[in-house]
């Protein structure tokens, strides 16, 4: 066994022994230990990956269902490595900053740790059954997370988070099977490999089809990042779910959707019938997502649902950067998928704070908490100057990339998403003064600073987004080989 | 030559089953010894049917067969009785009438397992009535339970209606073939294409069956069945005995009356639609989790008839790895039903209601094992992997695609989205609502069937290859 | 000779009849004789048809049919019996604690 | 050179006193001020050296860089223009640092104070630094970043949260052109290699840029049906950078607001740091804008208009640091101008400009400490409660009378006596004069020369309001102690002298900013692009040009003091509600209630507003109607089980019935 | 008796049915029945079959006895306690 399925395999188990733990403190040291292993596995995988290849490498292949062509293949290239170590970066951190979690702690550590397995499984995962699977897996422990621990309307965010997003992936799994059989029909092997069939794709001679798999993919793909019209889902999920989901789900399981669009989509782009079509449906869904998610982050009083929005606005810089198809801004989008997991982790956990220590998150009823919680507010200030893209810090290195050479390609969609870095500053800028700066709501009572723990997981994150702004480059190395094989198919394809 | 070891497991059963009878009548109270016989009967049933997995022969005269279909189905339905005889050992425990209990469980198991195998219309239409005529009875077990009387005669009432239709049925095909043999009436059955007989002859046949299968609208009797039923046999009834309805089907329609299949194509689509829809929808809003899952169950059949709407290699595969799958999962979440439903009598020995989904509320705490099972039970029913309840949607809804019948596939993956629903609820109250009472632990028995059924569903969840291969080598006697 | 549309017409209207009584009786008993009514169609159907088709299996089948009615028939007076028992009458039509 | 390998260490000085201070600072003497100090120390002292060897030899400039990722580096260039403003930014900087060890004595958030402003001037020195447009890019935005937390530094202030946040938005609107100028640049470079750009070669380095000039200004776009220079746009981009930054009309509007900051931080802002950064990157693009059509003119007007209008609400204020709020943002006009006037003199206008820029960070400094000063000692900053601070506070009294006249520009012409602000604003004032002799244009110089007027009332006005006369309330101050009248000192020394020490050298230093081993462009030739006709040989303006501002700064010194010194006026018709020139001047032309309230709140708070509605009940309301329609449905049909077996019987019948029918038909259509 | 009308046209429309489809079938049937009884016994023949062809249907009818009998007696029978 090597090491892809290890970093899998080790926090399965550790979920699992988790959940048997009788103690809080078995329960979390378990816990961040089996969560900490794939952050070893991921080290090690980076010292030993050769940037320089866009093929697969730590490929590993076992039989699973041959007659049906389902095998276990698992491994990672340039866009799933660093999305590997995000995930093996933000659990550890978000079980450091739950240290103090009295609720049913095994059940809250396993699940947190069930959901890296999943998210591990989804990146790693080369066969669309298996990578189906993990996709399907990480919706239970979210659900979970968000139904136990969650808000007053926990019940209708975690219905609506599980059966939105399952009907996106059933749809996806629509999409699987049509080219599933289409490339079965069309070679006589079947074979859910996924490179094989994003290989295959354009050998099919009906556009209509590939039109059609094409979008059933993508409505899986986009519902889950999400984008503007599918995300209603998400503002509703984050203000519900307690803090580790919430940035579990924004700093990883939102990745899934970048994810799929990078491994899936793109690929397969050049091949549909009107791949102009499809670029600017991606384009406009980018720009759209971008403006909209800020103008509405702007309108919210809720802090944590103002994070949800600006999430949403910032992962339509991926969806932009993607359909721009020249390689620096795909990378740049790939990279956003990355420093935007870093990110939010940062403005999450900050939010959990302010819920947990202030009682409440309605940025009105707060106000001149920063003279309380001088560290809260460092890390906070910090965590929204990297939001709002301030240059030195990693989301800027991508909405940089991104604007700059999507607007190669589409320049009246990257003008218009430069409006939105306004209306961005704008609602950052606009909460921090009226939550943490001012004076003191005396209604407040009693504040305290962030704990030790809360403190140790939210500086790494700043030190992890201030690092990668600065020195972006061994994470865009690894991407920019994939980033430019996938953009030489558009000149494959002839358009 | 007749090959008589092929019908060992049969013969076994029957001995079992009439040993069981008279020896019942011979010991006096304690008659929990008979679950275990019983038991130990169904095991070697179903270990020679396994060892005899890939056997291919037509018995005496041509009246049964044995071939890769039949020891699928066969396992299948011994599994489920061996699943409900363990839990039943609880069940039945100081009751002084075990011994029919159990009779009447392997008789209906004998019923289904002679379907299972039938060649001939005769030797179908009197398994069938063997796995009915038994269930009537064991559905009315609870018989100082006004509910449990009325689901039997329900279930009587319909059943015989169903029975009279399928004879109806089975006697215009007769009629125009000449033959009762299966494989004679495929021979023959082009004199029944075109012809308005031929028509009400395939839809009298899909009533009788689908009165098994529980297809709207031949599915009301089963909410109320399966809900006044003694669980256990709710179980038999929704796991077995509807497995019973698919098997005859694939045998009459898809062998004997394959020429006619642009008709029963038609029909099973718009069934399977129908079914599929109104048994989620209307799940949605039960309050009794047994009357759930009676709906959850017609739902199911609705996807598992998808597969001769579509009626192709892989289709046929799905649908029968959904049988097993299904035979798994549902079995597992009615026996947690009769698990908490035993819980709640020991609490009070005159609780209404015991299969509220009130009293499931903070089952995580009272029973973790037993919560956990119904959670997996339920997301296998969902279709979320890595179940066996998603490897057989997997290959039963992909199937759909492959034929190009997109919008069938579109229709079941709403569906299967909104199931997660009700299914999502149950794991809400058992996972997320406080817990009213203390600690109860599962009867061994109980825990054992669950046990048992548990591994069933992740087996095949996450090793799914042999069953999938094993599901498309039966596929291929239907082919 | 007789043509067998004429059989099968008879048979026809009786199975019809058994089928409006299985939807209109509320005494259990009725209902039992509609159902029987249906089987013995069915019979007259087989017997029929063996006859015109040279062919003897229809009319063992409809021996085996007969043998089935009859056990049918034992379980559903068991059945009525109980709720008898229980209710001291038989209108099904009342019995309905399980519905919805 | 050894000296010109520390190159590096100058902003990174600075940077690493930052996380020392900000981290450890609590436990050291005065909040780690020392730290701070030391670092700028070492970068004003290395970037001294820096400049000499530079003087002596112009062409070899220092440059720096290395990758950094894709096709970007990190560079550092000194050349002539960076090097005045690296010694200029260290030396002011540290200036103000050591004033502030007093100044800020009193405060317990000392660390973070100085670590702030240790990380504004690197910021700062980064900005001046870069050697490449996107590392620029990054810096500006750093010195906005800390911009924020100073003038928010006291954040439990309502007021000062508001600013904090005013400042950084209102810079964000022009730093967001300045990223679209950037990245239409790189656009257009791209489509000049076609999409192949070269190997090994950053673009967005300032050498690569300006070689690409003469293709950038043949490219055009069509905007609105007109056809623009490609050039022109990305230009007047860059300018839209520096509007905000450096507070140009009409996104000006922060700068007035950021005295909420203490206020060493207003002289950093104001002087040394973050308002000349626009002014600077405009001169360091200036190759761009020359070739350019129409980007200078856009410049001076906006440059000129900014002086004149600033100005006039310079005359109606009463707080003291409000007034010199409304001075920078005057003066920093003045440099736009002097920038935009390189459409006659070419790269002299950046001299102009640059050594006006230098001349004022020493009195601009100068003015917002004795203010400063006065602040600290009176406690108010309301003029209308001071007079007579003059008596208690000698030497800041004196250091002012210093500043204000460099302020006002007072000197002799045709000779080398004068305040530093007689040369460079005359100066300024004379290629206006220029410009509109060589056009016909004369609105530019009239401008510079109202503005002159009205920058020489307010000041005075001030100097007479606050340290002439006697107190109007009890303050009872004292002068400041040693580390602030020290630097005060120093400064005045510079504003008085720095001007007429360096004038001529200075000019021709900066001369060859864009001619050395690094960049060589010919401007001379990039203006023929730009359809500039530069004028040469022109010095031989007449006499009274010649004579003019120093004829309106004594006159608006005389108006001064005929006002506020021997107050022959009743100021009380004119300082009433009832005047409405005075209303429109004393609120600042209504431009906060106009700009703030109506772009801001009610458009984008209203849409976004809007879109909430939109979220919440379409498309919300969409989905939350599909799942509780399906539950009616589903408790609707539930009904249809009525319980009576009889009733079964009747589905189980008709559906036999009508699944026939159907399929007859449906067959029968098939067929 | 609402109802009871529904009963009735749903009645009539499956008789309709049905009966439209034996009319309108082509039954292929022997030119002619046997006419003498005493010609051949069907009797013996069915006894034949019984034991021939459906041997397996004939045990598992006894069977199907068998279990309506226990299952009736289950249900019918009082218990004795009560």
């Amino acid at each position: 066994m090597n090491i892809v399925s290890l970093i899998i395999l080790v926090p399965l188990i550790g979920a699992v022994l988790t959940l048997l733990t009788k103690t809080k403190e078995q329960a979390r040291v378990i816990a961040l230990v089996s969560s900490l292993a794939p952050l070893v596995g991921a080290l090690y995988m980076i010292m030993q990956f050769d940037s320089l290849t866009p093929s697969m490498q730590f490929v590993e292949s076992y039989n699973w269902v041959p007659s049906l062509g389902i095998y276990y293949t698992v491994g990672v290239d340039g866009i799933a490595m660093p999305l590997v170590l995000l995930a093996a970066i933000v659990v550890p951190l978000t079980i450091i900053y739950s240290w103090g979690e009295d609720k049913q702690p095994n059940q809250f550590f396993g699940l947190i740790v069930a959901l890296q397995a999943g998210v591990m499984g989804v990146f790693t995962s080369l066969d669309f059954f298996l990578f189906y699977i993990f996709w399907e897996l990480t919706l239970i422990p979210m659900y979970f997370l968000i139904s136990i621990w969650g808000g007053p309307r926990k019940d209708y965010a975690a219905i609506k988070f599980f059966i939105y997003t399952h009907v996106a992936s059933l749809v996806m799994l629509l999409g699987i099977f049509a080219i599933y059989f289409a490339v079965w029909a069309q070679t006589g092997t079947p074979s859910f490999n996924i490179p094989y069939l994003l290989e295959q794709f354009q050998l099919l001679e009906s556009s209509l089809l590939r039109d059609s798999i094409f979008l059933a993919l993508l409505f899986g793909f986009i519902v889950k990042m999400p984008a503007v019209p599918f995300h209603t889902w998400l503002p509703d999920a984050h203000v519900e779910a307690p803090t580790a989901g919430s940035v579990l789900l924004a700093a990883v399981l939102l990745k899934m959707g970048g994810y799929g669009l990078f491994r899936v989509m793109l690929p397969l782009l050049p091949f549909t019938g009107s791949p102009n079509l499809m670029i600017t449906i991606l384009g406009f869904i980018g720009v759209l997502s971008i403006l909209y998610g800020a103008m509405l982050a702007l309108a919210q009083t809720d802090l944590k649902k103002m994070v949800a929005y600006s999430s949403i606005s910032h992962m339509g810089y991926v969806t932009l950067g993607a359909a721009a198809l020249v390689p620096l801004s795909v990378s740049g989008a790939m990279f956003q998928q990355f420093s935007h997991g870093l990110i939010t982790c940062l403005l999450f956990m900050s939010c959990g704070a302010i819920q947990h220590i202030a009682g409440t998150r309605i940025i009105a009823d707060l106000g001149g908490i920063g003279s309380k919680m001088p560290k809260l507010t460092v890390l906070m200030l910090f965590g929204f100057m990297a939001s709002l893209g301030l240059p030195g810090l990693s989301g800027f290195v991508a909405e940089f990339m991104i604007l700059t050479f999507a607007y190669l390609t589409l320049p009246t969609y990257v003008l218009l998403a430069l409006l939105g870095i306004v209306v961005t500053a704008g609602y950052h800028l606009w909460a921090m003064q009226r939550a943490v700066f001012g004076s003191l709501n005396e209604k407040l009572g009693n504040l305290h600073d962030i704990t030790n723990y809360e403190t140790l997981s939210m500086a790494i994150l700043a030190l992890l987004v201030l690092y990668f702004g600065l020195n972006p480059a061994p994470i865009l190395g690894m991407m920019t080989t994939n980033a430019e094989q996938i953009v030489s198919l558009m000149a494959i394809a002839g358009v | 030559m007749t090959n008589y070891m092929l019908l060992a497991p049969e013969l076994i059963l029957t001995l079992v089953a009439l040993t069981t009878m008279m020896v019942g009548l011979f010991i006096g109270k304690n008659k929990t010894i008979l679950g275990y016989f019983a038991s130990i009967g169904l095991v070697a049933a179903l270990s020679l049917t396994v060892s005899s997995l890939n056997a291919n022969e037509t018995l005496f005269y041509g009246t049964l067969t044995i071939d890769a279909l039949s020891q699928f189905f066969k396992i299948v339905f011994i599994s489920v009785s061996l699943l409900v005889t363990i839990a039943s050992i609880k069940y039945t425990e100081n009751d002084q009438n075990a011994d029919s209990f159990f009779t009447l469980l392997l008789f209906s198991t004998i019923g289904m397992m002679v379907v299972a195998s039938a060649n001939d219309l005769v030797t179908l239409f009197v398994g069938f009535e063997l796995a009915s005529l038994s269930t009537y009875a064991l559905a009315g077990f609870d018989k100082k339970d006004p509910k449990s009387i009325e689901a039997a005669m329900k279930y009587f009432i319909i059943g015989s209606l169903s029975s009279a239709l399928m004879l109806f049925g089975i006697s215009f095909v007769y009629g125009m073939t000449g033959t009762t043999s299966i494989p004679g009436i495929a021979e023959n059955a082009g004199a029944l294409v075109g012809s308005p007989v031929g028509l009400i002859a395939v839809v009298m046949l899909i009533a009788g069956f689908g009165f098994k299968m529980a297809l709207v609208p031949f599915h009301m009797w089963a909410p109320d069945t399966y809900q006044g039923a003694p669980t256990v046999v709710s179980a038999l009834l929704a796991a077995g005995s509807k497995k019973m309805g698919f098997v005859a089907a694939f045998r009459v329609f898809v062998v004997a009356l394959a020429v006619l299949s642009p008709t029963w194509q038609t029909a099973f689509a718009i069934l399977a639609v129908i079914t599929m829809t109104l048994g989620n929808v209307v799940a949605i809003s039960q309050t009794s989790v047994k009357r759930m899952l009676a709906y959850s169950s017609v739902a199911q059949a609705g996807y598992i008839a998808m597969a001769f709407a579509v009626m192709t290699p892989m289709a046929f595969a799905g649908g029968i790895l959904y049988t097993l799958s299904h035979a798994f999962m549902k079995t597992g979440a009615f026996l947690v039903v009769a698990v908490v439903g035993y819980m709640v009598l020991s609490d009070n020995k005159n609780a209404k209601d015991i299969d509220h989904i009130d009293n499931f509320k903070g089952l995580s705490k009272r029973m973790p094992f037993t919560a956990f099972a119904m959670m997996v039970f339920v997301f296998a029913l969902s279709g979320i992997p890595p179940t066996a309840g998603y490897i057989s949607k997997f290959v039963l809804f992909s199937s759909t695609i492959e034929a190009g019948l997109v919008w069938l596939a579109v229709i079941a993956i709403l569906n299967s989205a909104i199931s997660l629903y009700y299914y999502a609820r149950v794991v809400k109250y058992m996972y997320f609502l406080p817990a009213i009472g203390g600690k109860v632990s599962e009867p061994a028995p109980y825990a054992i069937a669950l046990i048992l059924a548990l591994a069933g569903v992740l087996v095949i969840g996450i090793w799914p290859e042999p069953f999938v291969y094993w599901a498309m080598e039966a596929a291929k006697v239907l082919i | 000779m007789i043509p067998l549309t004429y059989y099968l017409i008879l048979s026809s209207i009786v199975f019809t009849i058994g089928l409006y009584g299985i939807m209109s009786q509320r005494n259990g008993v009725r209902l039992l004789m509609s159902v029987e009514l249906m089987l013995n169609s069915a019979n007259i159907n087989l017997v029929a048809f063996s006859s015109y088709n040279d062919d003897m299996s229809g009319q063992v089948f409809t021996l085996f049919s007969i043998a089935l009615a009859a056990a049918e028939a034992v379980i559903g007076f068991a059945i009525l019996l109980s709720i008898f028992r229980m209710r001291n009458m038989i209108n099904i039509d009342d019995i309905n604690i399980l519905r919805w | 050179m050894a000296v010109d390998d520390l190159a590096f260490l100058i902003p990174l000085l600075p940077a690493l006193a930052f996380v020392i201070t900000f981290f450890f600072g609590k436990k050291m003497y005065s909040g780690g001020a020392l730290i701070p100090i030391g670092a700028i120390a070492l970068s004003c002292i290395i970037s001294v050296l820096i400049t000499i060897n530079l003087l002596n030899n112009p062409e070899e400039v220092v440059h720096q860089s290395f990758h950094w990722f894709a096709i970007l580096n990190l560079g550092i260039l000194i050349d002539p223009l960076a090097a005045v403003m690296l010694c200029m930014v260290t030396f002011v900087s540290l200036l103000i640092h050591i004033y502030a060890v007093g100044y800020m004595s009193h405060d317990p958030a000392k660390p973070r104070y100085f670590a702030e402003t240790a990380l504004f001037t690197a910021a700062m020195l980064g900005v001046v630094l870069s050697d490449n447009i996107l590392q620029l890019f990054i810096c500006w935005e750093l010195v906005g970043l800390c911009s924020f937390l100073l003038i928010g530094f006291w954040f439990h202030k309502p007021s000062a949260a508001a600013a904090a946040k005013k400042a950084f938005l209102t810079t964000r609107v022009g730093d967001v052109m300045f990223l679209t100028g950037i990245i239409i640049l790189f656009s257009s470079i791209s489509q000049i290699y076609s999409g192949n750009l070269p190997e090994g070669v950053y673009v967005l380095q300032f050498s690569e840029i300006f070689k690409l000039i003469p293709e950038l200004s043949a490219m055009h776009t069509t905007i609105l049906g007109t056809e623009v220079n490609q050039l022109t746009i990305i230009a007047l981009l860059f300018f839209g950078g520096a509007v905000g930054k450096s507070g140009q009309f009409p996104l000006h509007v922060w700068l007035p607001d950021a005295m909420e900051g203490p206020t060493t931080v207003s002289a950093l802002i104001h002087a040394a740091t973050m308002v000349t950064a626009g002014v600077y990157l405009v001169a360091r693009t200036f190759p761009m804008f020359i070739a350019a059509p129409d980007a200078l003119i856009v410049v001076a007007y906006v440059g000129g208009f900014t002086a004149l209008f600033a100005s006039t609400m310079g005359i109606v204020m009463n707080d003291i640091k409000r007034v010199l709020a409304f001075s920078t943002i005057s003066q920093l006009g003045y440099m736009m101008l002097g920038l935009g006037m390189g459409a006659v003199v070419g790269m002299e206008a950046v001299g102009v400009s640059m050594f006006h820029l230098i001349n004022h960070a020493f009195f601009k400094a100068l003015l917002f400490l004795c203010a400063g000063s006065v602040i600290h000692s009176v406690g108010t900053q309301d003029m209308r409660q001071m007079g007579g601070v003059g008596k208690v506070m000698p030497v800041t009294f004196i250091t002012m009378v210093i500043a204000s006249l460099a302020l006002a520009g007072f000197g002799i012409p045709g000779t080398q006596i004068g305040t530093s602000g007689f040369f460079s604003k005359d100066a300024i004032i004379e290629t206006t004069y220029l410009f509109a002799e060589h056009t016909g244009n004369y609105i530019p110089y009239l401008f510079g020369i109202i503005a002159a007027l009205l920058t020489s009332i307010y000041i005075f006005r001030l100097l007479f309001m606050t340290f002439t006369g006697k107190p109007r309330t009890d303050y009872g101050g004292h002068e400041s102690p040693g580390t602030m009248t020290g630097p005060l000192s120093i400064l005045a020394v510079f504003a008085l002298v720095f001007g007429a020490l360096t004038q001529t050298k200075f000019y021709h230093f900066l001369e060859g900013t864009f001619e050395n081993n690094f960049v060589h462009v010919n401007i001379e030739h990039l203006a023929e692009l730009g359809h500039y006709h530069l004028a040469h040989g022109h010095h031989g303006e007449p006499l009274l040009i010649l004579w003019m501002p120093i004829i309106v700064g004594v006159a608006g010194l005389l108006i001064s003091f005929f006002i506020y010194y021997l107050r022959v006026i009743d100021m009380s018709t004119i300082v009433s509600r009832r005047n409405p020139v005075y209303q429109i001047l004393y609120n600042r032309y209504y431009q906060y209630q106009i700009f703030i309230e109506v772009i801001a709140l009610e458009i984008t708070y209203g849409l976004s507003l809007v879109g909430e509605f939109i979220d919440r009940k379409i498309i919300d309301g969409i989905i939350d109607a599909i799942s509780d329609g399906t539950i009616a449905i589903g408790e609707s049909i539930r009904k249809v089980q009525t319980g009576v077996v009889q009733s079964y019987a009747t589905a189980v019948i008709a559906g036999v019935g009508l699944l026939i029918i159907l399929l007859k038909l449906i067959v029968e259509v098939q067929l | 008796m609402l109802s009871k009308a529904i009963n009735g046209v749903v009645a009539l429309l499956f008789f309709a049915v049905v009966v439209l489809a034996v009319v309108g079938t082509t039954w292929t049937t022997v030119d002619e029945l046997p006419q003498n009884a005493a010609d051949q016994s069907n009797i013996e023949a069915i006894g034949v079959q019984i034991f021939t062809q459906f041997v397996i249907p004939f045990e598992v009818l006894s069977l199907v006895l068998l279990g309506a009998l226990i299952g009736a007696v289950y249900i019918a029978k009082s218990e004795v306690e009560k």
